[in-house]
């Protein structure tokens, strides 16, 4: 092998939510330098939370992010709501859980066909792409499309949604809409099985790796709107327990914080919640496991493409079944009062764990906010997987194949940059 | 502006934001295909084109300035592009991270959150796009709606100036056949001075509007904070309604200040019982 | 069925530019069986629909024959807004729509064996253009023709030419004012109330055609009367916001006349106690 | 013979069931986000049932009583105007083809038949305002043309309404097809016009009592007694008081959000609008609900007649009640009260018309 020094700097990533950027240096076939540097301006909402009233939270933290606004709304209320005298009807938990397959089912298909699939196809973006795969790009936009309207059923609009709230939502869909919409979802199981079909027969790197694993799990069904933590170290965790477990640290080089786990990088996401809570996928999604030959749990993380269609698949029918015989609720939210303390809650946004606690005071104003997403949590792991997985390709690749792998296991974390480092944590970490 | 003969050739920009009003492009479904079919699409990072020196017809820009280099990187967009659009409230009006200008928090709010500040270059004020270079046409709302961004890209290829609808959100709501919510259920609406855009959505909804569109047309926020005080509103509980996610579009900013951080006993002006 | 409320195309024949804003279309109606519309008369308007972009009231200036003898429709247009910019940015060959006429023009009839007097103040001269071409086309029906014109700035004079041209026929009168006027202006400096003190009027023949800035109409309409013209002799041609043109959308309300429907034109005793009312 | 004008309550719904068979939609009032609103509907029992309310300057609250009556109620924020002055609609397409040649195209929607169940006279005359403004417009006539008209009288009126001082109300005077009077256990009923006559026929009636009779007369003479009234005032000079010191509190107070407009049934302003699609082949001309408390309502480039509020408001009520009476031969308002309960800031235009009246006006 030539002595040669590779030098790749990709400025801006494309195709990822938010602003980050790669910098690598590979010399004498040895990766000397490596850099995922996030570079999104904080926005400092943890602090502007503060003094604002416990209603005016859900508003306010969908604006993290604006593609996962519904995990941001739901992680908040399961933590606000842990201080209530009571909790919120039945019959708006279980609309919550449907909001929420409204927004996997959006992003994921997003994810999928906008930002994943270009670099499996060799394509530049998905609008090049749509020339040659036009029925894969609109059967994905279809997808997108129908997440998007279970979401607008119940806020109004697909980003920064306005229906949610304390006790449940301000708004009950009315029956029709309810069934024209899960007319149309029933109409596209059958795209969503050929999509996880479609990326299956990709030829995704095989590429083995060990990682811990972190998803919510809930006892009766596969993990979404709410949970405990379960690792693949075999912890249970509940929200309040989080912070015991979990680090953050800030990088010298960048805006973010990382995350740890008892030390350790770790993988939240749909992966990992396939890996962890896959046996309570319904009877139809293990045939087509068995089907397409996906041996669960599995090490390769390109994998989580496959875990994305899956979990579209399970959104599809989630939000169908439970809305099987809707009727309109008397009142679609319980009016709560909440207590002064301190409140955790969590859920599975798309891209993984999403954990918030606030501390409410006496005056029923926010005292204090900490929120840790996922991508921040993802971070320490996205490096690691870069380095390993550069180094199993080749480093003697030449640098447009080797720029190419590095941003398909970027983008394979669908990492929303966006919300990385909307959050950071309040705590000093030692220097 | 000169009718655009050839295809346009436009460019989507990211600053401080959540990204959500980028999504007005990214969740078009098949509507992106046609506008592809109608513009050149140079830079749009989360899209997959990356070209930020390219020369464009229009730029899109969401996002607010509050890093140095925001302030450099929105003069290079400006210097390329010529017909300058924000969209959404962080980059028509700062957006909700805007909120830090209020007590000048930012340094304090900075170091208790990092523990290497020295590493996080951001601007002590956090300002709307329009503060630093021109901007030919503002879309507000947070986030902005597909149909707005559709509208602005089909007058533009007229060659037209797109329509600013500055009505405010009753009329829509009514329009809506929305029911009053302050009427019936006293609850505190931003309503009559936000402007309209999103279709009245949270009075149908049943709820309070949040003002998330920025100030309408005469705006008489001062009318409307008295209204709040009568239905029994503290002043800080009333700054909260004015200083949320426009909180510095001048007449939202005004009314709130009046009330922001005032002892909870003082009084507002004007009358508590009507 | 098609209602008088759809548009109709109209064909651009020419483009012509009159000062650097101003813009005459001349225009043909492609469909033989809308050619009832052009049954137009000086002071009445059309809506011109620019395609995807909206509809504007524009003062109907003139018709002609062209050479195979169809008739040939001008509309003079200031380039200001959204709708009479894209209207600016037409060739000939392209197409618009067309709705009209609407309202009511100059009053004609009661104006035959008179003298005339036209009053316009700035840009208002659009319609007034109209009917004095209607009146050299037809000279014998009228007396004496006084032409006032008053604009802001000399320079904004449009259509010099054609009022020089006017000054030069028999029995008629031009007078013109400019608020401000450059140097080289050979006409008066000062407001179009001073001109019609100078007039040689015969109050009780003469018919006064008005238009322009309310405040400036008002202030001819005293002038004049004071010189003893009938009040009911006087017409203003008045403007307001129009949407539908059809007395239906409410926005050109003036007290209780719909300007679109009982005006544009209308005669100054109807509008004298409403005039200069703030907000009205 | 004794007229058969009696309809039990429990035959409610076979004056629906004869509705339906003869082909109409039916809309009525229902209970929806806290308010009246006429929505379709198929059965009696959606119907408000037993609600009464409470209305004031800035305030409508439903209250729900163990009374069997569905409609002790006085109204809604909506009249019948939505249903016939649609607030959003497109009135003509064009079509730019590939040769540079426009054609354009009227989008008829043919309106079906629909039965208007609950109308109130206040409303009644309202509509025959709007009758009158928009006798030549093709699309408000078309939906008009397709109403059947069922009023009831008004047994509660609200502490907003004044119809007893306009002349408009409480009980239906004209423009019905039917009118129900509700009583305890049932309704009398009349007709107005031939349609509702044949219809009339065809229910299952009886002769109504003399205690129905009395109740009728006594509930009426009850809903007559209205705290409200329209003041007095002379129409043709409201426009002359622009000096008036009133406007000035009003402006203070209003917040020209254009709510009372919308409201009122009589009120007609719209604004048109271009919507044309993404691949500008083709665009559609549309109209929607405006009001004069917008600032575009009073707008020519660069300028604007009416830039506040105050302008806005005299315009507005200068209008309703003055100059409306010279264009329609009568006031614009027929005692509704919308404009006071929907008010969100809860001004009383009766209030600003009595200090027009009152106090001498200063110098304009
Ligand atoms: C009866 C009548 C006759 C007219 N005749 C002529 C004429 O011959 N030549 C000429 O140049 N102008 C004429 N005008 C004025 C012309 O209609 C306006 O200049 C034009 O509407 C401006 O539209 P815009 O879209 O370019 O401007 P913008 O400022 O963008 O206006 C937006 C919209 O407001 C409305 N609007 C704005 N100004 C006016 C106005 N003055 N009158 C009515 N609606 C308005 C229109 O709907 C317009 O599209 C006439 C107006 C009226 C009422
Ligand atoms: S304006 Fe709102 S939606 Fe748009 S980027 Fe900013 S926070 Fe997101
Ligand atoms: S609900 Fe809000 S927006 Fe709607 S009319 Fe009432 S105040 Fe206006
Ligand atoms: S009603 Fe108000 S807060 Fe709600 S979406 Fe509309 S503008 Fe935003």
């Amino acid at each position: 092998m030539t002595s040669r020094r590779i030098r790749i700097d990709v400025p801006a990533l494309t195709r990822v939510e938010g602003e980050g950027s790669l910098r690598l240096e590979v010399r004498d076939g040895k990766l000397v330098e490596l850099g995922l540097s996030i570079f999104e301006p904080p926005r400092y909402f943890e602090k502007f939370l503060e003094g604002r009233e416990a209603r005016e939270v859900v508003d306010i933290v969908a604006r993290i992010c604006g593609i996962c606004p519904v995990a941001y709304q739901i992680s908040a209320l399961n933590a606000l709501e842990s201080l209530a005298n009571e909790s919120a009807p039945d019959w708006a938990l279980t609309m919550r859980r449907v909001f929420y397959c409204g927004e996997w089912l959006q992003s994921h298909a997003l994810h999928i066909h906008l930002l994943a699939l270009p670099d499996f196809l060799g394509f530049d973006n998905a609008i090049a792409m749509a020339g040659q795969h036009p029925d894969e790009v609109k059967r994905g936009l279809k997808l997108q499309g129908l997440g998007n309207a279970l979401i607008r059923l119940f806020g109004g609009r697909s980003v920064h949604p306005v229906g949610a709230r304390l006790g449940g939502f301000h708004h009950a869909p009315a029956a029709d809409d309810v069934s024209a919409l899960t007319h149309k979802l029933k109409a596209a199981q059958a795209d969503a099985a050929d999509l996880t079909r479609f990326c299956a027969s990709l030829p995704l790197p095989n590429d083995p790796q060990d990682f811990i694993g972190v998803a919510l799990h809930h006892p009766d069904r596969y993990a979404m709107e709410c949970g405990n933590i379960r690792t693949s170290t075999g912890l249970m965790l509940s929200a309040a327990q989080f912070e015991q477990h979990f680090h953050e640290t800030q990088k010298s080089d960048s805006t973010a914080l990382w995350s740890d786990f008892d030390g350790q990088p770790y993988l939240t996401g749909p992966l990992a919640r396939l890996n962890l809570n896959h046996a309570q996928l319904p009877d139809f999604l293990h045939t087509r496991l068995g089907e397409i030959g996906l041996a669960l749990p599995s090490s390769n993380m390109f994998h989580s493409l496959i875990a994305r269609a899956v979990e579209i698949e399970l959104a599809l029918h989630e939000a169908i079944t439970l809305l099987e015989g809707y009727t309109c609720p008397a009142a679609p939210y319980a009016p709560l009062s909440l207590q002064a303390g301190t409140g955790y809650g969590m859920s599975e946004a798309p891209r993984g764990l999403l954990w918030h606690r606030y501390e409410i005071g006496e005056d029923q104003l926010i005292k204090a906010a900490r929120i840790v997403p996922p991508t921040s949590q993802n971070q320490a792991r996205i490096e690691a997987d870069l380095h390993r997985s550069l180094t199993a390709f080749g480093l003697d690749h030449d640098e447009d194949a080797l720029r190419l792998r590095a941003e398909q296991v970027i983008r394979n974390y669908d990492p929303c940059i966006s919300c990385a480092t909307h959050f950071l944590t309040l705590k000093r970490v030692e220097r | 502006m000169k009718s655009l003969m050839t295809k346009p050739r436009i460019a989507v920009h990211k600053f401080s934001s959540c990204d959500g009003c980028q999504l007005a492009f990214l969740n078009l479904g098949e509507a992106l295909l046609q506008l592809n079919a109608q513009v050149d699409i140079l830079h749009f990072l989360e899209a997959g084109m990356s070209d930020a020196e390219a020369d464009v017809d229009i730029a899109f820009v969401e996002g607010s300035l509050s890093t140095p280099d925001e302030l450099d990187r929105i003069r290079q967009v400006r210097a390329h592009s010529r017909y300058l659009v924000t969209i959404g409230a962080c980059a028509t009006s700062g957006g909700l991270q805007a909120l830090r200008n209020l007590d000048g928090n930012h340094d304090d709010w900075r170091d208790a959150i990092y523990a290497r500040p020295e590493f996080i270059h951001t601007l002590k004020h956090v300002k709307p796009v329009a503060a630093e270079v021109k901007v030919d046409l503002e879309l507000w709302g947070c986030p902005v709606s597909s149909a707005q961004v559709l509208a602005a890209v089909r007058a533009l290829l007229f060659g037209v100036a797109p329509v600013d609808d500055r009505d405010r959100v009753c009329l829509e709501c009514k329009r809506q056949q929305a029911v009053c919510v302050m009427v019936t259920q006293g609850v505190p609406c931003m309503g009559p001075v936000t402007r309209t855009g999103c279709g009245a959505l949270c009075p149908r909804f049943g709820r309070d509007c949040y003002g998330c569109y920025g100030p309408s047309e005469t705006a008489q926020t001062d009318t409307l904070a008295r209204r709040f005080a009568g239905l029994g509103l503290l002043p800080d509980a009333i700054a909260r309604r004015f200083l949320l996610i426009n909180s510095q579009a001048p007449a939202f900013l005004q009314t709130g200040r009046v009330f922001h951080r005032s002892p909870a006993r003082a009084q507002p002006p004007g009358d508590q019982d009507d | 069925m098609t209602h008088p409320a759809l548009p109709t195309e109209a064909l651009i024949l020419n483009r012509i530019q009159e000062t650097e804003d101003i813009f005459t279309l001349q225009l043909r109606l492609t469909d033989p069986a809308q050619q009832w519309r052009l049954g137009i008369q000086p002071g009445q308007f059309n809506m011109l629909y620019r395609f995807g972009v909206g509809e504007i009231p524009i003062s109907f200036m003139a018709i002609a024959q062209d050479e195979q003898g169809q008739s040939v429709l001008a509309h003079t247009i200031r380039a200001l807004g959204r709708v009479s910019q894209a209207l600016a940015a037409l060739l000939p060959g392209d197409r618009i729509g067309l709705r009209g006429p609407f309202g009511n023009g100059w009053p004609l009839q009661q104006a035959e064996g008179m003298d005339l007097c036209v009053v316009t103040g700035g840009l208002g001269c659009a319609p007034a253009v109209s009917i004095i071409e209607h009146a050299f086309a037809n000279r014998a029906l009228y007396g004496h023709i006084h032409i006032i014109q008053g604009v802001k700035h000399s320079a904004d004079l449009l259509w010099r030419s054609r009022y020089e041209f006017w000054a030069q026929q028999p029995e008629t009168t031009v007078l013109m004012a400019a608020d401000v006027a450059a140097p080289g202006w050979p006409w008066y400096s000062g407001r179009v109330t001073e001109l019609i003190k100078r007039l040689p009027l015969n109050p009780e023949h003469t018919l006064v055609c008005c238009c322009g800035p309310e405040p400036m109409m008002q202030a001819s309409a005293e002038q004049l009367i004071r010189q003893h013209v009938p009040a009911d002799a006087i017409w203003l041609s008045m403007e307001r916001n129009m949407q539908c043109a059809s007395g239906h959308c409410g926005h050109c309300q003036f007290g209780a006349d719909f300007i679109c429907r009982d005006g544009p034109v209308m005669p100054y005793p109807r509008l004298r106690d409403r005039l200069g009312l703030e907000g009205v | 013979m004794p007229t058969a004008d009696y309809l039990p309550r429990h035959s409610l719904s076979h004056l629906f069931d004869l509705l339906q068979q003869h082909g109409y939609r039916l809309v009525g009032p229902q209970v929806i986000d806290g308010a009246i609103l006429y929505r379709p509907l198929t059965a009696v029992d959606q119907l408000p049932s037993g609600t009464e309310q409470v209305q004031q300057p800035g305030q409508y609250r439903l209250i729900q009583t163990d009374s069997s009556r569905r409609f002790s109620w006085a109204n809604g924020p909506q009249a019948l105007k939505p249903l016939t002055f649609t607030p959003r609609e497109t009135l003509w397409r064009s079509q730019l083809h590939e040769d540079g040649s426009l054609s354009f195209h009227e989008t008829p929607e043919p309106a079906t038949p629909t039965a208007v169940i609950g109308v109130r006279g206040c409303d009644l005359a309202a509509l025959a305002l709007q009758d009158q403004h928009f006798a030549d417009d093709p699309y408000y006539r078309q939906q008009r043309d397709a109403l059947l008209l069922i009023a009831v009288d008004c047994s509660h009126p609200a502490d907003t309404c004044f119809c007893a001082s306009t002349g408009d109300g409480p009980d239906a005077k004209a423009g019905h097809d039917l009118a129900l009077t509700e009583l305890d256990d049932g309704f009398l009923i009349r007709a107005g016009s031939e349609r509702g006559k044949n219809l009339m026929t065809a229910l299952p009636l009886t002769a109504a009592s003399h205690a129905s009779h009395q109740q009728a007369e006594t509930q009426y003479r009850r809903a007559s007694q209205q705290q409200r009234q329209l003041p007095t005032f002379d129409p043709a000079q409201l426009i002359h008081l622009g000096g008036h010191p009133a406007w000035d509190a009003v402006a203070d107070a209003c917040l020209s959000c254009g709510n009372c407009t919308s409201v009122c049934p009589s009120c007609f302003c719209f604004s048109e609008s271009e919507v044309p699609e993404l691949d500008g082949t083709a665009s559609s001309h549309q109209r929607q609900w405006d009001s004069c408390f917008s600032e575009g309502h009073s707008y020519i480039h660069g300028h604007r007649f009416r830039p506040d509020t105050k302008g806005r408001y005299r315009q507005w009520l200068t209008h309703k009640f003055g100059s409306w009476v010279e264009q329609y031969g009568r006031s614009g308002c027929t005692g509704c009260g919308r404009c006071i309960s929907w008010c969100p800031v809860g001004i009383d235009p009766l209030q600003v018309l009595a200090q027009l009246g009152d106090e001498p006006p200063t110098s304009n």
